[in-house]
């Protein structure tokens, strides 16, 4: 089973025993609760899923796993530049053509009663601006999309 | 007294004033935005009516409307909570000249406070001391033109704001002009006001606030400080009382400051003093609150004293009920954002799929959401207020880290496990506290510090649950076994 | 200090200490029969051990099993919480014996006081008043014998026990055989011991109670009273401190009376004195119990001392940190059964299906419960105590109302509704509380007060969600939005 | 719809509208939460299904519906003395043939440590004595029958 995570992606093989699971020496044992047994001590641990994301409580921290399907592309990656939650676009600091430095920063937003700037992850060329100051975007909306 | 109040405001602090009026005897009338229909405030209230119209400005800001309903329902009062209409004069005049009881200080005195360069003066003129400053009216070009004169590292704050918008530290003048900028359209869209003011920043300072409380009877008291000095983004997140940098003399000394600043504004009701305290134990008024702040609850726990009844109480012609002031043990408060710690407290959303509280001895939660609910983009990320009260500092610092292991939030990205590791940081711990410090402790941000084991772990759970599709089964997995039915023992006795 | 303890207990009494143990850095152990497996103590322990066997004596009262965990586990003191091995010196000899430390006063304490014939003579030469009364050592003759001496009303207790348990009351001569049979009889079955005590029943009195705390540095010191009047079944249900019946002159007699009372036995931890308070201000000792209690946290919220925390502080060889004795405000606690309070308090079983808790400031919930649990037979049938805090007792007596009205507990029957109406009930309000109260106010038996507009609305409500087959749709019923990836920004900045 | 209440039977004919159930001037608005309207204020209301029994929050009461089919018989309301919840048979104090009166003890139950008196709810002769002292019984077990 293949996940994403904030560290990159991870594969696992599950080992089954019963209603039990083992890796890496610890167990988890599932039912209508989750116990973690680490070193022979049983933990309570929780888990949900979101869309294609696993929630998981374990231990006083939070991790999200989003589960790829096997043969899936890394597709959606690169490119273009999306909005990280819905807002509405204040400003646009570039325009068509431009040629952009990582670093440089080419939109502004407002989400969540903030200001927000959008800044270039690579260098690149400004393609296509899909916005333009005082529109509405909605999440993962591309706002604009940088040619390397 | 009062009969029935509407509560302009919403989530966890709407939800802590409709409480305080049941307890009163009072009845509560909420409004709300039809986004927030069945939330809990919504829920607990006598009576729930749904604004019309979208956005802050038709609903939670919109003055008439709001009177309308107040009118309409019959109510005596109106508390406006913090934040949304909390230090609108205007409001308070309309609220007043409609014949209804502003829960909050008089709107000269919320002018007065209100207006950074009013509240200065006067805070000059009653002997209070104030940080060196200006206040900008001539646009970018007058802040370029005076910034040489007050010095950097310099902040920019919006006349009419509060709450960490609009507000802007610049550390260099090559950023000044944008930077600038920015704070002026945020002043704009958060206050309908681009008015800022340029004043020098204290780096090394702590936060320090004084709690007072006056009513019509001619008491004004100080109910001791809160120190609020660890805040990002410069919105507080961590509060406590007392502060480890008062003693017995400079709360004192801060407390009678607070208590003549709000008599210098013939202040009524509850409000709140802030002030600057240097490495060196000066200390610099900074603003006046003028309504009840995101932070009471920890006042309440060290002082015994209920802060919203009180208000109720003032509100309503009785004198306040306090006492002496009798500080006792340590109170902290932690705010639980919607945000991601590690890239920069940028805000989150999403479904809160699963919420299970911390209980036990010493510790409150004050919260506006539960189980089910979604955070959405369209408020504010703070979605409740965690607090403990321990006889002293350590344990309270203990109590809280035990209370934030067994908070559990999953379905949206919070601020949980930075809080946790905040409370085990040894400038915590050692009470180091200044209003600088989460630049200084994490310069290139933070990061949680996640073990290879709990990763393992994580990705074992993940796993696992994905391959027994966890969570789809019916909760209660025990079989259910049939309550007594009441009829079946009615014809008998059990003496 | 102590590193790491086993609590042999369950339930709410588990929980809190647990959670002081983490507070204050010292693991854990639990231990727990099969059927309360998956419930919150045996969840928030750091280690979690099955006990083997079936029934209270092969489980929580196996003393050797429970010694054997101990042991295996390296732990090195055992906290008994209250009821089950909490008052048994053998045990606690035991546990010495094993080289570990009991969490508790010595045995010979124990001793002392867990019988009631020694305690009482123990107590008149330490000068404190004690009520008339005989043991009886030669069955069920010397009952009939010696009640007479001792005169009616009169109450039969087990000389072993407490809690209430094998406790009865005899108005007339007919019914002491039956009565005197029946309380042998569950002494022997609760205590292993049959012997009972005969003691005259003082009508009109208060229950009054004093919390002491002694340490292993000679302080001896008392922490106010509970009142603890209101009792159903001779079991306590409403509890609260200060009680309107003393004032500083009577709390500081009998303060000194109970610190004298544990000095008589060299008493070490906390411990409490109960008293019988008359209408005209007398006091008799009525027993000591040697062990932390049920409503322990209504002192803990109007003194600020953390008895649990403190118990681990004196066992580990610390003093006690707390200062002298300042009480503040007013607190309540009232303790919710699984019982229906319409049929004369007999007990309920049944599945937690909806478990919603109240908050809000001023309000702690022990529970030992949550959502999905089920209440069986095979354990005391409290769930959880609510306690509350606030200024003065009335406000809190309209905090706990509010609170009580917040609770919602469906699939079985407990006390809420009765709790809720006693917090109204002028003579709860007046403080006209006494030990014969619920029998004086309801001689029939207890009932809702149910209009019919509330009948009419539960009708409609029921024969709704059966059309509805409401609850059977998912929970979450607003689209679930997607959250935002963490993946997604990562690669991007928002400074 | 017929249902059994601690007052004894309770029929209810129920008006819909939409999603709103209307009776005796009163409408419950269903959806993911219940709210009960009255002269114009909501209150939120709960309610669980357990077994046949609606379990009802409402205004600080908790009330139980017990559905009763269309057609059903009251068979289970006499004759036999019911265990009202698992525990163990303590004593005896009745023989078969015995005639007792409304009120005479029967037997003495424990459960949940503490003990119970069984007594007659009406004037009869005892007929059969299925448990003896020292029994376990289950919940709702018949513990005797009396003929009248």
């Amino acid at each position: 089973m293949e996940f994403k995570t904030s560290e990159g992606r991870a594969e696992i093989q599950l080992t089954k025993d019963g209603s039990s699971f083992i890796h890496e020496g610890m167990i988890l044992h599932t039912g209508s609760d989750l116990l973690l047994e680490i070193d022979g001590r049983k933990h309570k641990v929780t888990a949900t899923k979101v869309g294609d994301t696993w929630w998981v409580h374990v231990l006083g921290h939070t991790l999200q796993f989003e589960i790829v399907e096997p043969g899936a592309t890394k597709a959606d990656d690169d490119g273009g530049l999306c909005a990280p939650m819905p807002g509405k676009v204040l400003e646009v600091l570039v325009t068509e053509g431009q040629s952009v430095n990582k670093g440089d920063p080419l939109m502004v937003m407002e989400a969540m009663k903030m200001e927000h700037k959008i800044i270039a992850g690579s260098d690149g060329i400004v393609e296509t601006i899909h916005y333009r100051a005082g529109d509405q975007v909605s999440q993962g909306a591309e706002l604009l999309s940088l040619s390397e | 007294m009062l009969k029935r109040t509407l509560v302009a405001n919403r989530g966890e602090i709407a939800c802590r004033i409709i409480r305080a009026c049941k307890e009163a005897g009072i009845e509560s009338v909420a409004v709300h935005a039809e986004n927030d229909a069945g939330t809990i405030f919504t829920e607990i209230a006598d009576i729930s009516v749904q604004l019309n119209g979208e956005g802050l400005a038709e609903t939670y800001l919109n003055q008439q409307q709001i009177l309308d309903v107040a009118i309409d329902q019959g109510c005596d009062s109106v508390h406006p909570g913090f934040g949304f209409l909390s230090e609108r004069a205007d409001f308070a005049q309309a609220v007043m000249d409609a014949g209804l009881i502003w829960i909050g200080p008089s709107p000269e005195a919320i002018t007065k406070m209100g207006d950074k360069m009013t509240a200065r003066i006067t805070m000059k003129e009653a002997g209070v001391p104030v940080i060196p400053g200006e206040e900008i009216n001539g646009g970018i070009e007058e802040v370029i033109e005076v910034a040489p004169s007050v010095g950097y590292p310099l902040l920019l704050k919006a006349t009419a704001g509060g709450g960490g918008k609009g507000m802007r530290a610049v550390h260099h003048p090559d950023n000044l002009e944008s930077e600038a900028k920015a704070a002026m359209r945020e002043a704009l869209n958060a206050f309908g006001d681009d008015r800022i003011y340029i004043e020098r920043l204290l780096t090394g300072s702590r936060h320090i606030e004084i709690q007072v409380l006056a009513d019509n009877f001619g008491r004004t008291i100080h109910l001791g400080e809160r120190e609020c000095s660890v805040q990002r983004r410069h919105q507080k997140v961590f509060e406590e009382s007392p502060s480890v940098a008062l003693d017995s003399e400079l709360r004192e000394a801060m407390g009678s400051a607070a208590c003549n600043a709000a008599r210098a504004v013939d202040y009524v009701g509850a409000g709140t003093v802030e002030f600057l305290v240097t490495p060196t134990g000066e200390f610099f008024f900074l603003e006046m609150n003028t309504r009840i702040q995101v932070e009471h609850p920890v006042t309440e726990m060290v002082t015994g004293v209920d802060l919203v009844r009180e208000q109720l109480r003032i509100a309503g012609g009785e004198p306040m009920s306090c006492r002496e002031l009798f500080m006792r043990g340590h109170a902290i408060e932690v705010r639980l954002y919607a945000e991601d710690p590690a890239n920069n407290f940028l805000p989150s959303i999403g479904p809160l799929k699963r919420f299970i509280a911390p209980t036990g001895p010493g510790v409150r939660l004050d919260t506006g959401v539960r189980e089910g609910d979604s955070v959405t983009p369209d408020y504010d990320p703070m979605l409740a207020k965690l607090i403990v009260w321990a006889p002293s500092r350590k344990e309270a610092l203990q109590r809280m880290g035990r209370a934030l292991d067994e908070f559990v939030i999953l379905g949206c990205v919070t601020n949980i496990r930075f809080l946790r590791e905040l409370c085990d940081h040894p400038d915590v711990v050692d009470g180091w506290t200044t209003t600088d410090m989460i630049d200084r402790l994490w310069p290139d941000g933070w990061n949680p510090e996640i073990t290879q084991s709990i990763s393992d772990a994580g990705l074992l759970i993940a796993a696992a649950c994905e391959s027994t599709n966890h969570g789809k089964r019916i909760l209660l997995s025990q079989e259910i076994s049939k309550a007594p039915s009441i009829f079946s023992t009615i014809q008998r006795r059990f003496p």
